[in-house]
C-alpha cells in the first residue's frame, strides 16, 4: 500500500472544499477568514505534492511558490483582520450579512 | 574520533545504539524496526534526563537563590534537602487539580498539555554528543524557533480559558512579549547562520571545533541578544512579567493547581534547558572542548556547559528587578532590533569578504572578532545614549541633605520612565 | 513512497488535518474553532515533512500556527460584543452543495489525469536550494513580495489606528 | 471613534502579594491603563480608639505597639508624651536619651522593611529584602536585650521608660554602629543606581510640594516632594535638640525620590545613634509621680493607676512613616474620655488615587510600595 500523488491531491481537495464552505457559510467575518486560510493551505499542499511527484526540470519551484504564498497569505491575513476590527468599530458587529451597505 | 566499535565504549552513546540495531537486524526483524527502536530509546533517554535534571535543578535553583539571600534554602526533605524536587513533584501529583466554575473546560484542560509538548519536542534537534542528535534536521535552528512560536497559542488558551482577569492580563502580556522577542531571536540566530553557512545544528559544532573558536567570541552582540530574547521567551526574571508575583499573582497559570500547574512548572524548566542547549550549541561549541572530547564523552562536556549557562539564568533571577511591560517592548523594538539589523549587515559583509577573498580562517577570524566586539560595545553605548538612557538625568541620585527647615527643593525634572 | 513509516504517517496526518478542518466548521465556539485551525495547520506541516519538504514544513509551523493564528485570535479578542458563536448564514445549504461539487470535481480531475510521475526520490535538503532559487531565478517576485509585505503592514496599522490619537502616538 | 473596549474592574484585593497587609485597591482598568482607583480599607479595623476608653492610661500602652506594628517604639513614645504633656511631668534626662536611642533604632528597622519591600515590588526576587531583614534582626535583638520583646516592645511608661538597658547594650550598639553604615552604602550602590529600579520608579506618581502640603502628607512622602519638614527639628522632643543631624529631601517628588529619602534617613539615624551612644548620662529612668494626682496604690515610682487632671493634650512625633500624633481628652477619670491616633499611613494614602490613575497596574504596585503603608495603622 503506497502513497502517491492522488492521495495528497484528494486531501488537498477536501481541505479546499472545507475552506470554501467556511468562507461561504460562516456568519462571522473571522470565520470567513479562517476559511480563506484553509484554502491557502490546501493550495500549498497540492503545490508541494506536485513538486515532489511530478516530472519537471527544477522541482524546487513548488517550494518557492509555497514560500511566496505563505508570505502573501500572512500579509493578506493582517489586512483582513484590520478590516474586521474597523468593521466592528464602525458597525459594532462583524456579521457578514449586516455589512451590506457600501457607504455608511 | 577513533570510535571503538564495541558497544561498551560510552564515549559516544551512538555505539551502543548501533550495536543494538545490528543485533535486531540479526534477529530478522523488518528493516524499520531498529529505526523505531533507536527513536524510542532516544526519546526515553531525553525524557529521563530532563526529569532527573529538572528535579535536581529545583533543588539547585532554590539553594543558589537561598545563598544569594543569605539564607540556607531547602534542607528539610532528605539529606541536605536533596529530595526537594521529588517532594515538589509528589505534592503536585497529590494536590487536587481544581477546575474553577465558568471556565472553558476543553481549553482549560488542553492548555497545560499544549504548553508541555513544544517544550519536549524542541529536544529532538539539540545535539548532545557526537552521533547523539535525535533527528538531524537540515533546518535544525529554524525548527527550534518555530516550535518556540507555538507555545504562544498554549499560553493564550491557558489565560483565556481560566476566566480570571489576572490570568487574561498575564496571557496578553506573554503574547505581546513572545511576538516582539521572537523577531530579535530569529535575527540573532541569522547572524550565526550566515557565518556558519548552514542551519544544521551539527554544522555549528563542527564549524566551531574546526576553526577552534567559540562563536560568542566572534559575535558577542548576537549572544547577548539571544540570551535576552531567550529570557523573555522562557519567561524568567528579569522578564517574568506575565507571571509577575507582585502584580499578577501567577499570570496565566493563576487558576491552575495540582498536576496541571506541574505541567506549567515543568514546561518552563524544559524550555530553559532547551534554550541553554541551543545557546551552548550555537555559541559555545556544543560538545567539543578543544580536543577534550577525544577522552571525555561528548555529552558530559555538553551537559556541564548547559548547566553553566543555566546558572547564569538563576543568577539573573536572583539579582535583577523586573521591567515593566512597555519598557520591555520599547527595549525590543527601539533597541535590540536595530542592533540586530546592524549586526547582520556587518556579519554579512564579513562573510562575503571571507568567502570571495578565499582567506583561510586563522587569519581572518581574529579580525572579525575584534571588529564585532568593538562594534557591539560602541553601538550599544551610542544607541542607548541616543535613546536618552546614559545621560545624567537618568542616573541614580542620593537625596540632598539640608539643615534649614521648611525649605522647598522641588525641581520636578524627573522624566517618566527614562 | 512505499516504506511503511511514511504511509502510516500520511494517513494519521491526513485524518488529523481533515478532522480538525471539519471541526473548525462544526464547533460552536469561535475560540475552539481557532484552536482546531491551528491543529489543522500543524497537520498540514506534518504532511509537508512526509513529502520531504522540511524547510517549507518548518516555515508553515512558524508562520501559520505561530503568527497568523495569533492574528486571528487578536481579531476575535478585539471584537468583544460581536458574539463568539460560529453560526452559519442562511446560505448554508447552497454552500454545502457548492463545496461538495468542487470537492468531487477536483477529486475526479486528480484521479483521472495521468500526471507524469517521475521516479525521483525525495529531496535531501531543500533549504539551500530554495535560497538559491529565491535569489537568482525568482529575484523579482522576491523583491515584490518584500514590498507587498511592507505595504500590507503599513496599511493594516493605518486602518486600525484610532483617528483621535495622531498626536498621542508618542505619549 | 476610539476602540470600543469596555473597562473591566480588577480587585488588587485583600489577599495580594504586594498590598503590604489586608488592603484592597479596586482598579477600573482600560487594557493596561488604570482609569479609576478606589481604596477599600477596614479589613484590619480593631476599633482601638473605642477600646482605649475602657482601659486605664497604663493599660493603653500595649495598644500603641499594635497600631504601627513595624514601629512599636515610636507608637509608645507618642502616646506617653501626650499623657505626660497633660500631667506636666518632665522626664529625667537618661529616659530622654533612652527614648531617642530606641526611636532611632526603630526608624532604621522600619526603613529596612520599607526599602526592602519597595525593591520587592519593583520585582527583585526578595534578594534585597532578605539582606535588610538580616540587619533588622540585629536591631530586634537589641530591643529584646532592652525590653524583652522584639516587635511589640511596650517599653515606654508614662513618666519614663519601663526598665534600664543592661550593661552589655551599649557595647552591642557600638558594634552595630560600626558595620551598619557599610551595609547601607552597599544597598545604596545596589539599589539607587540600579537602572531597572530607576526605570520602574523615576517619574512615577509625582507630587508637587503644594499638592503634598495640601494632602497634609508627612514623613518621607512630604520630604520626597522637596519640602524639608521634619518634626524632630520643627518640634524637638526627647533628646533630639541635643543631637544634630540633616533632613533628607528629594527633588522630583516621584516614587524614586521617596525611596532615596528613606535610604538617606537610615544613614542619618545611625549618625544620631552614634551621638546618643556617647552622650547618654547616668541617672533615674522614671520621674517621681506626685501622690496628689495619683491613687496611692503600689509603687509610687511607677504607679498603676494614673488620674490626669481634666483637659486635653495632643503630642506628635516623627515616626518612620510621618507625623504620628495622639490626641487625648481626660475627664479626670482613670480612663481617657477620648483617645485619637493621627495615623500617618492613613493620611499618606489619600493621594493614592491621583497617583495611580493613568498609570499601569505594575506602576500601582510600585506606588503603593513607595507610600510604605502599614495597614494596622491605616485601619487602627
Amino acid at each position: 500500500m503506497s502513497v502517491d500523488l492522488e492521495h495528497y491531491l484528494m486531501v488537498g481537495a477536501i481541505l479546499f472544499a472545507i475552506g470554501l464552505y467556511l468562507a461561504l457559510a460562516k456568519r462571522n467575518f473571522v470565520g470567513v477568514l479562517m476559511g480563506i486560510e484553509l484554502m491557502f493551505n490546501a493550495a500549498n499542499l497540492t503545490l508541494i505534492a506536485f513538486s515532489r511527484f511530478v516530472e519537471s526540470e527544477s522541482p524546487i519551484d513548488g517550494h518557492v511558490f509555497v514560500v511566496f504564498v505563505v508570505t502573501v497569505a500572512a500579509a493578506e491575513a493582517a489586512v483582513a483582520l484590520a478590516i474586521a476590527v474597523l468593521l466592528y468599530r464602525v458597525r459594532d458587529t462583524v456579521d457578514v450579512d449586516k455589512a451590506n451597505l457600501l457607504k455608511w | 574520533m577513533p570510535i571503538l566499535a564495541k558497544w561498551y565504549d560510552f564515549r559516544d552513546l551512538g555505539n551502543a545504539i548501533g550495536a543494538l540495531q545490528d543485533q535486531i537486524l540479526d534477529w530478522g526483524a523488518p528493516d524499520w524496526v531498529p529505526y523505531v527502536v533507536s527513536g524510542i530509546i532516544g526519546v526515553v533517554g531525553i525524557l529521563l534526563w530532563l526529569l532527573v535534571s529538572q528535579i535536581i535543578f529545583i533543588w539547585i535553583e532554590r539553594r543558589v537563590i537561598g545563598l544569594m539571600h543569605n539564607r540556607i534554602g531547602p534542607n528539610r526533605v532528605g539529606p541536605m534537602g536533596l529530595l526537594q524536587g521529588v517532594a515538589d513533584a509528589i505534592k503536585l501529583l497529590l494536590k487536587e487539580a481544581i477546575t474553577p466554575r465558568a471556565t472553558d473546560t476543553i481549553l482549560f484542560w488542553a492548555a497545560p498539555i499544549a504548553i508541555f509538548i513544544p517544550a519536549m519536542v524542541v529536544f529532538a534537534v539539540i545535539p548532545f554528543g557526537e552521533g547523539m542528535v535525535l533527528s538531524d534536521l537540515d533546518v535544525g535552528v529554524l525548527f527550534f524557533v518555530a516550535i518556540g512560536s507555538i507555545n504562544t497559542i498554549a499560553v493564550f488558551a491557558a489565560g483565556w480559558s481560566s476566566n480570571n482577569k489576572f490570568a487574561l492580563i498575564g496571557a496578553m502580556r506573554q503574547i505581546a512579549m513572545l511576538i516582539s522577542y521572537e523577531l530579535v531571536q530569529v535575527f540573532a540566530i541569522l547572524g550565526v547562520v550566515i557565518m556558519v553557512g548552514s542551519m544544521r545544528m551539527v554544522d555549528f559544532v563542527e564549524w566551531q571545533s574546526g576553526n577552534d573558536v567559540w562563536m560568542f567570541a566572534i559575535q558577542p552582540l548576537a549572544l547577548v541578544a539571544f540570551i535576552i530574547a531567550g529570557l523573555v521567551e522562557v519567561n524568567r526574571s528579569p522578564a517574568d512579567i506575565s507571571e509577575a508575583e507582585s502584580e499578577l499573582i501567577a499570570g496565566f497559570h493563576t487558576e491552575y493547581s495540582g498536576i496541571k500547574f506541574g505541567f506549567f512548572y515543568a514546561a518552563e524548566y524544559f524550555a530553559t534547558f532547551a534554550l541553554c542547549g541551543v545557546i551552548v550549541t550555537l555559541f559555545m561549541g556544543g560538545w567539543t572542548l578543544w580536543g577534550l572530547e577525544e577522552w571525555v564523552p561528548g555529552f558530559l562536556i555538553f551537559l556541564t556547559k548547559l548547566y553553566a549557562v543555566f546558572f547564569i539564568f538563576i543568577w539573573a533571577r536572583g539579582t535583577l528587578p523586573r521591567l515593566r511591560i512597555d519598557q520591555l517592548m520599547a527595549f525590543s523594538w527601539k533597541f535590540l532590533l536595530e542592533l540586530m539589523f546592524v549586526n547582520i549587515l556587518v556579519v554579512g559583509l564579513e562573510t562575503l569578504i571571507w568567502r570571495e577573498g578565499g582567506y583561510d580562517a586563522a587569519t581572518v577570524l581574529p579580525i572579525f572578532a575584534a571588529i564585532n566586539w568593538v562594534l557591539a560595545i560602541g553601538l550599544a553605548i551610542f544607541w542607548a545614549r541616543m535613546l536618552g538612557h546614559g545621560t545624567a538625568s537618568s542616573a541614580g541620585k542620593r537625596a540632598t541633605l539640608t539643615q534649614e527647615l521648611g525649605a522647598i527643593y522641588y525641581e520636578g525634572a524627573g522624566t517618566p520612565g527614562a | 513512497m512505499e516504506d511503511t513509516g511514511t504511509v502510516v504517517a500520511f494517513w494519521a496526518l491526513a485524518i488529523i488535518t481533515i478532522g480538525s478542518a471539519f471541526m473548525v466548521a462544526a464547533v460552536r465556539n469561535l475560540i475552539h474553532a481557532v484552536v482546531f485551525l491551528v491543529l489543522s495547520f500543524l497537520g498540514v506541516a506534518g504532511l509537508y515533512i512526509t513529502l520531504s519538504a522540511d524547510f517549507v514544513g518548518v516555515v508553515q509551523i512558524l508562520i501559520y500556527s505561530g503568527a497568523i493564528a495569533i492574528l486571528v485570535i487578536f481579531a476575535i479578542v478585539l471584537t468583544p460584543q460581536a458574539g463568539r458563536d460560529n453560526a452559519e448564514t442562511s446560505m448554508r445549504l447552497p454552500a454545502v452543495v457548492l463545496s461538495g461539487l468542487v470537492a468531487t470535481m477536483l477529486g475526479y480531475a486528480s484521479i483521472d489525469t495521468n500526471w507524469s510521475i517521475s521516479d525521483r526520490p525525495g529531496f535531501e535538503e531543500t533549504a539551500s536550494a530554495i535560497g538559491v532559487a529565491l535569489l537568482d531565478k525568482y529575484i523579482l517576485p522576491f523583491e515584490i513580495a518584500a514590498a507587498l509585505m511592507l505595504v500590507a503592514m503599513l496599511g493594516a496599522i493605518i486602518i486600525v489606528r484610532d483617528e483621535g490619537t495622531e498626536g498621542a502616538a508618542e505619549d | 471613534m476610539t476602540l470600543k473596549s469596555e473597562p473591566y474592574v480588577i480587585n488588587v484585593g485583600p489577599q495580594h502579594p504586594s498590598t503590604h497587609g489586608v488592603f484592597r485597591l479596586r482598579l477600573t482598568m482600560d487594557g493596561e491603563k488604570i482609569i479609576d482607583a478606589e481604596m477599600i480599607i477596614g479589613y484590619l479595623h480593631r476599633s482601638m480608639e473605642k477600646l482605649a476608653e475602657e482601659r486605664t492610661y497604663t493599660q493603653n500602652i500595649p495598644f500603641t505597639d499594635r497600631t504601627d506594628y513595624l514601629a512599636a517604639m515610636t507608637g509608645n513614645l507618642a502616646y506617653v508624651m501626650a499623657v505626660e504633656k497633660m500631667m506636666e511631668i518632665d522626664v529625667p534626662e537618661r529616659a530622654d536619651w533612652l527614648r531617642t536611642i530606641m526611636a532611632e533604632l526603630q526608624r532604621f528597622a522600619s526603613h529596612c522593611m520599607a526599602v526592602g519591600t519597595f525593591a520587592n515590588d519593583c520585582g527583585t526576587w526578595q534578594t534585597p529584602v532578605m539582606h535588610m531583614i538580616r540587619d533588622r534582626e540585629k536591631i530586634l535583638d537589641l530591643f529584646e536585650m532592652a525590653c524583652g520583646a522584639r516587635l511589640t516592645t511596650n517599653y515606654m511608661r508614662i513618666g519614663g521608660v519601663s526598665r534600664d538597658i543592661p550593661p552589655e547594650f551599649l557595647p552591642a550598639l557600638a558594634v552595630l554602629l560600626k558595620d551598619l553604615p557599610k551595609r547601607v552604602k552597599e544597598y545604596e550602590d545596589l539599589l539607587l543606581n540600579n537602572e531597572i529600579i530607576i526605570a520602574r520608579s523615576r517619574g512615577i506618581a509625582k507630587l508637587t510640594p503644594e499638592e503634598a502640603i495640601a494632602y497634609s502628607l508627612s514623613g518621607p512622602m512630604l520630604r520626597g516632594s522637596g519640602v524639608a519638614w521634619d518634626l524632630r527639628k520643627a518640634d524637638p522632643y526627647a533628646a533630639y535638640d541635643k543631637v544634630e543631624f540633616d533632613i533628607a529631601v528629594g527633588t522630583n517628588g516621584d516614587a524614586y525620590d521617596r525611596f532615596a529619602v528613606r535610604m538617606a534617613e537610615m544613614l542619618q539615624s545611625l549618625r544620631i545613634l552614634e551621638q546618643c551612644a556617647d552622650m547618654i548620662t547616668e541617672g533615674p529612668i522614671h520621674a517621681r509621680m506626685s501622690t496628689s494626682t495619683v491613687q496611692p496604690v503600689g509603687d509610687p515610682v511607677a504607679p498603676l493607676v494614673i488620674r490626669p487632671p481634666e483637659g486635653e493634650a495632643y503630642a506628635r512625633i516623627e515616626s518612620p512613616r510621618g507625623e504620628l500624633g495622639f490626641y487625648i481628652v481626660s475627664d479626670g477619670g482613670i480612663a481617657p474620655y477620648r483617645f485619637h491616633i493621627r495615623a500617618p499611613s492613613f493620611i499618606n494614602l489619600t493621594p493614592l488615587k491621583k497617583m495611580t490613575v493613568g498609570a499601569t497596574i505594575a506602576d500601582a504596585v510600585v506606588v503603593l510600595g513607595s507610600v510604605d503603608i502599614v495597614v494596622g495603622e491605616v485601619d487602627r
